[in-house]
């Protein structure tokens, strides 16, 4: 089981996809309720692993590893850390949730549409198991394409313009990783005589400062993109806007997530002195990114887009955080990840449901709606508190580790960032205000149905990990740990080898490099 | 021994979580029941523990309950744990004490509103964070109560969510805390770096081991730590928050704005003294900025018209006060005149309250006057919060107050101009107080014959937290009678093993020596502040009473600085101005410059430069056979030449 | 000697101006002419180059054959009449005739700067008396080079077919138009 | 010189004979039976036989005619693809053919003997013999190109085909006489030996001869500026014809470059920068033009002169690595290349249809499933994993970084940057039109179904399983070195 | 042999030339397809005067296939001519123009 546990995870939800193929397409129910069971068993299983997962062992667990392409040392290699796994449990929570999401919204093709959701869940999973490179490009790339469907046909009334950016956005950086790919795999050739995409085995491949500030580049700019760090962000507004509700949710919850989680998985331990190198340009740009995020999240007209921009603002902690390279700045980082993933997801779910009854996004539309749906707005009002990091929310818990990390890396980028908690009062509060606040101006908000049970039970989950990773965010955070310590150690001891004039704990002497002292192992 | 204090805030949260639950669906009596039941067990609980406290020797009282970790990250570690000591036992004392009665007298104040139920909800919710905010062992679950009290303060004056000045006045109060709140984050990053923990236990034991004296660190960080609190109690320059919270329903303005939350500023200090004492500096700014505010609130508060937002900008003023008590290292006058300034604040805010209630909403006091005898049971409970607060000797704030004008006047850290500013403000505090008493309750009824046929004296429910208060007001202030007058002060004497940790540092020392005046002065000064109070008050009487055409006279003669007090100094335009415009039209700048146009426009632009090049290409595709091989031939030329050049 | 010389001037000016003629005219027909002017020209230096077998297959098969069919089709089309306006062309004439000039310039440099040109144009080669004669051609194309010779007929195989397809003239082509 | 000299081996030319054969035979009963079926597939079977055969010969490399064939691993893997190329055309083209009422016999013969000559240059050591079979192979396809002989269009291609190609030819000829002059040979074997005395005695014959015979090539495989007659050519063609086109000629193309380039003269390193230079045109033009096409065959025809340019990404570092590179990305390219051309023939099989993209709208609601396929193909061609487009361009592009050609391929992958903009436009078309569109249902015939069961099969598993057709590419090698 | 090789090949390359040039310029189809034909010649004479310089007669099978080649190509181009212009009354290559950019 410890070894099959992955692999079923993964590619449960694409045995479903296939399996929705034999159903009728006219038998919409059906597809529906085969594919909601299929992401709950995904879910099922993923909390088996959840459980078989030992919180304090340092290194990766259930590993599989099985030659693929031989001939390039290709392999199909999954294992998980607390980081992977923390993701793969949102990525299976939100998948239920927006399989019953997605009930009453999708009403042509249907079939497709969950068929394109469940490959979009393998995709999303598989990018987070896999340890080979190779391995993690393919489904990185494999999951733009249902995403890009997602977008295209059930999307808003820009959908091709939006659909066609975000892929493009994407394609470029990851074209360009996949020519650092081929690098890496030539100077790990040269390296050990040996071709290997494993991810563990070019940790311990010692790079030219040069080189590694190439390949660096090449795989940042691609996490960049996704993430998205300023000013690569143009892209998330408009596909947000024009997805339908689950693809936003999807996209703020996990796909964003892709990109911070490549910058640890990938540039932190691989490039750690090229990460060096960039650390002051990136937590720049991630401040920017805070700021700008929030500012412009203010003035928007459409919640979605609102939602979308505080997302650059949201995801710009979590790089500041990761730049900290201490052990509370990455802790917070990855833990932001997942609330991201929570309150935004929650925040697009509710904007969805308001969408649902009025047809209409605009902030102007609406005014009041607290008089006629309370229950609604008190979800709204926990989302968005979560959002702006409120005590006891989640939100709180990530923000306040890594501007603590932050602070500690660099005070001043702490008290810029720390700014964009107050901005995230600012735009949150002044759009609660007019969208649940005051005056029911328009008459057709009057009548509006406050949520049914369907959309409860949505939402109280979500609802529900919003408080417990506020209050009792210590399961989350110890099997962090032990990953984070780890490639904290990593980074540390090429900084400290950098000072001393070594390379990632080589001597080097020209180009070539000859004792082999590095470990991946952590303190 | 266990002293299960987790029990405290567990009543209201309970409270709360009934409550809030079953939203709608339970009937107005069983919810004040569990809102108020939940209050009065937390009240009864602790007192029950304060006489536990007290029994215990003075330096045994301290007792610590850890009840699981909260953030483990490295090195960093936080506990959700609770710190019951002689401070923290007074803060609850009075949260609890005060939002009994208040939670009581909501019920006849709130009795018809539809949002009832919401209202006790969000009332307990409340207590919660605030038993919190004050039990808290560490700084963190103080900033959960701390920030936790500002969402309650957001929810409850935008509770009439309905009228948009009260959901912007809500916006606004969370926001502008949450500048303040950027501070204390920062605070706290630097205490955390430097001593390695945020228990207060563990900081204010390594504290002067860890820090330089006055240096830059230290100063920093209870620079930044006090800038949370000038945003909670509402200091300059974030005071501005506080009087729109006035839109709130009055109780929650007696409870939150008045007595409770708007102190937790000056607790967060008076719990820092350790740290406080170890940055000259900042005890320099506090007090400055504490004067200032008083003095500045109390300027603004001469001129309002609105009943609530005189008592708002006395209380900016007062809690300005305690700030200068803190800033000269008077820490436990600080808390002293918290606590009798919670009673007569609360009594005063539910006496307008109750006014109000009368007035049917009505809160402009031009048309109120000769209330007197309408309402004979506010009226009495009022000119008791009234002479509390004005600082007539006998009442609660005599005491208090002049304590904090002694130690102003008498402190290592104090100087003559903090009391003569301090004396003015009392005197200003008097004139409006009494000014206030005047035009609601004397005189010719300025209301409309409909408005004075529903006069009517509010319910016994309502009526009886008023006179529990009043007597509070008047006896409150014997517990800390000034050693001068022949009392034993012990107020001081209990909370002496928690503030006195700071004075007892090596380096602070000297502070306490500061007995170097003699009693005859500090009579003298005690005397001349009272004649100034009597005399504004005399003023005030002159004015409103007997010559009410020359206070019209002298409005007009002065309209310049009428209108500059009546609005309020136009900090808030000024803020519009300054701040908020220019962000909202930068912001708009960077959305629509930046993002669309420069951003996405490079990126277009790029898309169109590939078009354009396509189109010019495909210019070349004539369909012409000879234009083939004419291309055709010149790439064997070009490439021959390559060979050639070779 | 000189005589060599002096044919292969002439025979060289009838191929060029032969060439030349060919390409400017209007009239295919008289374009077929000076083409085959041409390739009679180049068949006297095929010759002179010792290259009797292929020289008089030039003659035959293209001057006789191939031109001749060019000859038939534009008779059979009556192609003589057809005027061709003038459009401007999009690459102007001189560019055209400026490629064609510097091509042939690249050609020339790249013979004259060849090592070897040099070393063998003085020396007069010594050659076989029968080089070029149609018996050793024969003998080398039915040995060593016998498996192009059967490519070819496969080649002409396919050109008849496809010939076929193309010009017959088929009056149940029922195909529509698009 | 012995006549009956031991190295004619006519047995080593099996395949080529059987297809000749059964050309030749539906030549000759092609007038008297009336059932083009029949001949469909008769002329099947042949292929496939043909096929057959050819998988015969593997791993035993042979030659004969005095080393003029060359039977190896490298021309079998080639003549597969050409052999599979021809029966997905044949498939393709019964239905269509017979849609259009042009259903003339002589169609299968044409390309039978196409491919003979195609195989025939991928399996020659000979430049004369490449040339023949250049001319065995061209010939048909001229035909082929103007078998709509009513359609103006299919006229104009085979005009435009015909006349570029006979000009090609010519340098090609023109290059391969400075070759001999050079060398005083045609044999690249002989070439290959005496290549270092070669370039010094008359290096500058032989480079200018071998990039003329490179342009000769590089004008069946469309490299840019040779390219001009491509986007007409496939437009014009019936559209089973564009899809043989647009894999199998080009695949020979490749076959006789890397014969010729990396094999005879694979020791001019200086070539290397004219593939670098052709590469870089070939990928930016084809890519660039394509972004504005409107009518998908023009579309695809441009996306086949990219497809052109990334192959000789490889070529321009040469040596073993660039062979087999080259080959699986045909092989690959073979099936998704016709995979979308055979959804494209469907939709043209439509009367009154002029392939344009738009005509593509309304797919996904009617026709899910081509939808679907239309899409895989089309994210193939775009490189996306897991399709065989991602690994054969992952292996050609790792051919480019291991030499150290790092700009040159981020060129090349900003190229298929670019291209993931049309090819996507083309699955915005099917799949993101308003439901309403109505889309005129195509008729599936079971030969089609075939084509794209076989095309999408190939796609996926040479992009999930990649493994077998690497290490077979890896050991398509020429036989000796 | 006294006319130095390098004289026939630069005839050749002249004759080659003149006929790209004819390709690249004419308008009628025949005559296009004629130059193409010179080129063909062009190279062919190139070849001969290879052969004679190598002393090998490889170089007249080159030509004699070439020719051969040369006849196949007339054959169906000529074909392909009549069946243009049957269907375009028109041998001007501009015409044939239909499809573009």
């Amino acid at each position: 089981m410890e070894d099959r546990i992955l692999t079923l995870v993964t590619f449960f939800p694409l045995i479903g996809a296939v399996l929705l193929l034999f159903v009728p397409k006219e038998r919409d129910d059906s597809v529906k309720s085969i594919a909601l069971i299929i992401a709950f068993i995904t879910f099922l299983f993923s909390l088996m692993m959840y459980s078989m997962f030992d919180p304090v062992a340092n290194g990766m667990q259930f590993e599989v590893n099985i030659p693929w392409i031989s001939t390039f040392g290709i392999s199909y290699h999954l294992g998980i850390d607390g980081i992977s796994l923390l993701l793969i449990m949102l990525t299976t929570i939100l998948s239920v949730i927006i399989m019953i999401s997605s009930w009453n919204s999708i009403k042509t093709g249907v079939k497709g549409y969950f068929i394109s959701m469940l490959m979009l869940e393998t995709g999303m999973l598989g990018v987070f198991v896999s340890l080979d490179l190779f391995l993690f490009y393919v489904f990185w790339e494999a999951m733009l394409i249902p995403m890009y469907f997602i977008i295209g046909v059930w999307g808003g009334p820009r959908k091709i313009y939006a659909a066609i950016k975000f892929v493009l956005f994407t394609m470029f950086g990851s074209l360009l990783m996949l020519v650092a790919l081929l690098y890496l795999m030539f100077m790990y050739h040269s390296f050990a005589g040996e071709y290997s995409f494993s991810i563990l085995d070019l940790y311990k491949m010692p790079i030219p400062l040069g080189a590694q500030t190439y390949i660096f580049l090449a795989f940042a700019l691609t996490f960049a993109i996704k993430v998205p760090i300023w000013p690569f962000h143009t892209w998330l507004p408009d596909a947000h806007v024009e997805a339908p509700t689950a693809g936003s949710v999807i996209l703020a919850g996990v796909l964003l997530k892709m990109g911070t989680y490549g910058f640890v998985r990938i540039c932190l331990p691989m490039f750690p002195e090229a990460t060096l190198q960039f650390v002051p340009l990136i937590s720049i740009l991630a401040l920017i990114g805070i700021i700008y995020g929030a500012l412009v999240a203010m003035v928007q007209r459409d919640i979605k887009s609102l939602v979308a921009y505080s997302s650059v603002s949201h995801l710009g902690f979590v790089m500041l955080g990761m730049m900290a390279l201490n052990v509370q700045g990455l802790e917070g980082s990855v833990l932001q990840m997942i609330n991201h993933g929570i309150s935004t997801g929650a925040l697009f779910l509710i904007v969805g449901m308001l969408y649902e009854r009025r047809h209409t996004r605009m902030i102007a539309d609406f005014g009041g709606l607290a008089k006629s749906m309370p229950v609604f707005s008190t979800f709204f009002m926990i989302a968005s508190l979560s959002s702006i990091g409120l005590p006891l929310t989640n939100g709180f818990v990530g923000e306040f580790l890594i501007l603590l990390g932050v602070y500690k890396a660099n005070p001043v980028y702490a008290i810029i960032g720390a700014t964009g908690v107050i901005l995230a009062a600012c735009y949150m509060l002044w759009m609660l205000q007019r969208v649940i606040f005051g005056k029911i101006t328009k008459p057709e908000n009057e009548k509006l149905k406050d949520l049914d049970l369907r959309e409860k039970i949505i939402l109280i989950p979500l609802v529900i990990l919003i408080f417990w990773i506020g209050i009792y965010p210590k399961p989350f955070l110890e099997r962090i740990e032990p990953a984070v310590k780890n490639i904290v150690s990593i980074v540390n001891s090429s900084r400290t080898a950098s000072e001393a004039g070594m390379s990632k704990g080589y001597k080097c002497v020209g180009d070539r490099c000859d004792t082999h002292t590095f470990t991946t192992g952590g303190k | 021994m266990e002293y299960s204090l987790y029990l405290i805030p567990l009543f209201p949260l309970v409270g709360f979580l009934i409550n809030g639950l079953f939203i709608g669906k339970l009937n107005k009596k069983f919810v004040s029941f569990i809102a108020c039941g939940a209050v009065g067990l937390s009240f009864f609980y602790s007192a029950h523990l304060f006489f536990e406290l007290l029994s215990l020797p003075a330096e045994a009282r301290a007792i610590e309950e850890i009840l699981f970790v909260w953030i483990p990250s490295g090195q960093f570690n936080v506990n959700i744990g609770f710190l019951l000591d002689p401070l923290s036992i007074i803060m609850v004392m009075v949260v609890t004490g005060v939002s009994f009665l208040i939670h009581i007298y909501s019920i006849g104040y709130m009795h018809d509103d539809p949002g009832f139920s919401r209202y006790f909800t969000y009332l307990n919710l409340f207590v919660f964070s605030m038993l919190i905010l004050v039990l808290a062992n560490n700084y963190l679950l103080m900033f959960v109560g701390w920030e936790g009290v500002g969402l309650c303060s957001y929810l409850l004056i935008g509770f009439w969510f309905e009228k948009k000045s009260a959901s912007d006045a809500g916006k606004k109060a969370f926001i502008v805390n949450r500048i303040g709140d950027f501070g204390f984050l920062l605070g706290l990053f630097i205490i955390f770096w430097q001593v390695g923990s945020l228990d207060f236990a563990t900081v204010f034991e390594k504290a002067p081991a860890m820090f330089a004296v006055g240096g830059t660190l230290i100063t920093a960080a209870t620079l930044l730590l006090f800038l949370g609190a000038t945003g909670k109690s509402a200091q300059i320059p974030l005071f501005v928050w506080l009087p729109d919270a006035m839109e709130g329903p009055t109780p929650v303005s007696a409870l939150i704005h008045a007595a409770t939350m708007v102190t937790a500023g000056v607790y967060m200090i008076a719990r820092s003294n350790v740290l406080y004492m170890m940055a000259p500096t900042t005890l320099a700014v506090v007090a400055i900025v504490g004067m200032a505010t008083a003095f500045f609130a109390g300027t603004i508060a001469l001129a309002q018209n609105d009943i609530k937002r005189v008592l708002a900008y006395s209380t900016v003023s007062q809690l300005g006060y305690m700030f200068v008590a803190c800033g000269v290292a008077a820490f436990g006058a600080g808390i002293f005149h918290l606590m009798t300034h919670s009673f007569f604040k609360a009594l005063l805010f539910l006496g307008s309250g109750s006014v109000i209630h009368a007035m049917a909403g009505q809160q402009d006091m031009r048309y109120m006057g000769g209330l007197k005898k309408h309402l004979p049971a506010t009226y009495w409970t009022f000119m008791v919060g009234t002479l509390a607060i004005a600082g007539i000797p006998l009442f609660s704030g005599f005491f208090s107050k002049d304590e904090i004008l002694w130690k102003a006047f008498s402190s290592q850290y104090g100087s003559t101009w903090l009391w003569v500013f301090g004396v003015a403000a009392a005197a200003m505090t008097a004139f409006y107080m009494f000014r206030l008493v005047y035009l609601t309750f004397y005189g010719e009824g300025r209301m409309d014959s409909h408005a004075k046929e529903h006069l009517h004296e509010s319910p016994k429910v309502m009526t009886i937290p008023l006179m529990l208060l009043a007597v509070l007001s008047i006896v409150g202030g014997y517990v800390g009678i000034p050693h001068v007058l022949g009392g034993i002060n012990y107020f001081e004497n209990f909370l002496e093993p928690v503030l006195h940790a700071g004075q007892n540092l090596p380096v602070a020392t000297h502070v306490l020596t500061s007995g170097s005046y003699s009693t005859g002065t500090e009579l003298l000064l005690m005397a001349s502040s009272v004649i100034l109070v009597l005399l504004s008050i005399i003023l005030a009487w002159y004015l409103y009473r007997k010559n009410t055409d020359l206070s019209g006279k002298l409005r007009t003669s002065m309209s310049g600085l009428h209108k500059l007090l009546l609005g309020k100094y136009f900090v808030d335009e000024l803020y519009g101005a300054v701040i908020i415009r220019p962000i909202v039209n930068g912001s708009l700048f960077l959305w629509k410059i930046v993002d669309v146009f420069l951003i996405d426009g490079l990126i277009n632009g790029l898309a169109v430069v590939i078009g354009d090049i396509s189109t010019g290409l495909r210019t070349v595709q004539t369909g012409r056979l000879r234009t083939y091989a004419t291309i055709f031939l010149a790439g064997v030329v070009v490439l021959l030449l390559f060979v050639l050049l070779r | 000697m000189l005589l060599d010389t002096v044919i292969f001037y002439i025979c060289a000016i009838f191929a060029v101006g032969g060439a030349v003629m060919m390409i400017l005219q209007r009239n295919p027909v008289a374009s077929v002419m000076f083409m085959i002017v041409s390739l009679i020209a180049q068949a006297v230096l095929y010759v002179q180059l010792s290259a009797l077998f292929v020289g008089a297959l030039l003659i035959i098969v293209y001057a006789g054959a191939i031109l001749v069919l060019f000859l038939f089709v534009i008779m059979l089309l009556n192609l003589r009449g057809e005027r061709f306006e003038e459009e401007r062309p999009k690459l102007g004439l001189t560019t055209k005739y400026g490629l064609a000039i510097i091509f042939f310039f690249e050609i020339v440099i790249i013979i004259k700067q060849t090592v070897f040109t040099g070393s063998i144009s003085q020396s007069p080669i010594t050659v076989a008396s029968d080089f070029g004669n149609v018996k050793p051609v024969a003998e080398l194309l039915f040995t060593k080079y016998l498996f192009p010779f059967e490519l070819t007929s496969i080649l002409l195989l396919v050109a008849i077919v496809g010939a076929v397809l193309m010009a017959k003239k088929e009056n149940n082509d029922k195909g529509e138009q698009i | 010189m012995d006549i009956k000299s031991a190295a004619i081996f006519f047995d080593i030319l099996y395949p080529e004979i059987f297809l000749l054969a059964v050309g030749m035979f539906i030549l000759v009963v092609g007038n008297v039976f009336k059932n083009r079926t029949l001949l469909a597939y008769l002329s099947l079977a042949g292929l496939v036989g043909a096929l057959v055969l050819t998988f015969q010969q593997w791993n035993a490399p042979q030659s004969g005619f005095y080393g003029m064939v060359q039977i190896d691993n490298f021309s079998i893997f080639f003549n597969v693809i050409f052999l599979s190329a021809g029966i997905i055309a044949t498939l393709m083209a019964r239905d269509y053919l017979r849609a259009h009422g042009i259903e003339r016999f002589e169609f299968y013969p044409l390309i039978l003997f196409a491919t003979v000559g195609m195989m025939i240059m991928a399996s020659s050591a000979d430049l004369i013999v490449i040339f023949l079979g250049l001319e065995i192979m061209s010939i048909p396809l001229y035909v082929m190109a103007g078998f709509f002989r009513n359609d103006p269009n299919s006229n104009e291609s085979s005009v435009k085909y015909f006349i570029m190609g006979a000009f090609a030819t010519a340098f090609l000829l023109y290059g391969i006489a400075l070759i001999y002059g050079a060398a005083g040979t045609t044999d690249l074997r002989r070439i290959m030996t005496d290549l270092g005395y070669l370039v010094s005695h008359s290096g500058l014959f032989l480079y200018s001869g071998a990039l003329l015979v490179l342009i000769g090539f590089g004008f069946k495989v469309a490299a840019v500026p040779f390219h001009m007659w491509v986007p007409d050519v496939y437009q014009g063609a019936p559209t089973p014809v564009t899809a043989y086109f647009s894999v199998a000629p080009k695949a020979a193309g490749f076959a006789a470059i890397l014969r010729i380039f990396i094999y005879g003269l694979g020791g001019l390193n200086e070539l290397s920068v004219i593939f670098w230079i052709l590469a870089i045109l070939t990928m930016s033009v084809g890519n660039l033009m394509a972004i504005f096409q409107t009518n998908i065959k023009r579309m695809l025809a441009y996306s086949s002169i990219a497809h052109a340019g990334y192959i000789m990404v490889a070529l321009s570092v040469g040596g073993d690595g660039a062979v087999s590179a080259s080959a699986f990305y045909l092989l690959a390219y073979t099936f998704f290349n016709l995979g979308g051309f055979a959804i494209v023939t469907l939709i043209n099989s439509r009367s009154g249809s002029t392939a344009a993209i738009d005509e593509m709208k309304g797919m996904s609601v009617r026709h899910p499933f081509l939808a679907a396929l239309l899409a895989l193909f089309m994210f193939a061609l775009a490189g996306f994993p897991p399709t065989a487009g991602f690994f054969g361009k992952f292996y050609l592009f790792s051919e480019a970084v291991k030499a150290g050609y790092i700009w040159l391929t981020v060129i090349a992958v900003m190229n298929s940057f670019v291209s993931v903009y049309y090819y996507l436009r083309v699955v915005v078309v099917a799949y993101f039109g308003k439901a309403d569109e109505e889309f005129a249902p195509v008729s599936f015939k079971p030969a089609i179904w075939l084509v794209l069961v076989i095309t999408a099969a190939g796609t996926l598993i040479l992009g999930l399983l990649p493994q077998f057709g690497l290490q077979l590419a890896q050991m398509c090698m020429f036989s000796f070195k | 042999m006294i006319v130095p090789i390098e004289h026939y090949l630069i005839l050749s390359a002249l004759l080659f030339a003149i006929g790209a040039g004819g390709v690249i310029i004419s308008r009628n189809l025949i005559i296009i397809f004629m130059s193409i034909e010179l080129m063909l010649n062009a190279a062919n004479l190139s070849i001969i005067a290879f052969s004679l310089m190598h002393n090998l007669m490889d170089g007249h099978v080159l030509v004699f296939i070439v020719m051969t080649v040369a006849a196949a190509e007339a054959a169906v181009g000529l074909a392909i001519i009549i069946m243009v212009y049957r269907k375009r009354d028109t041998i001007n290559a501009d015409k044939f123009n239909l499809m573009k950019r």
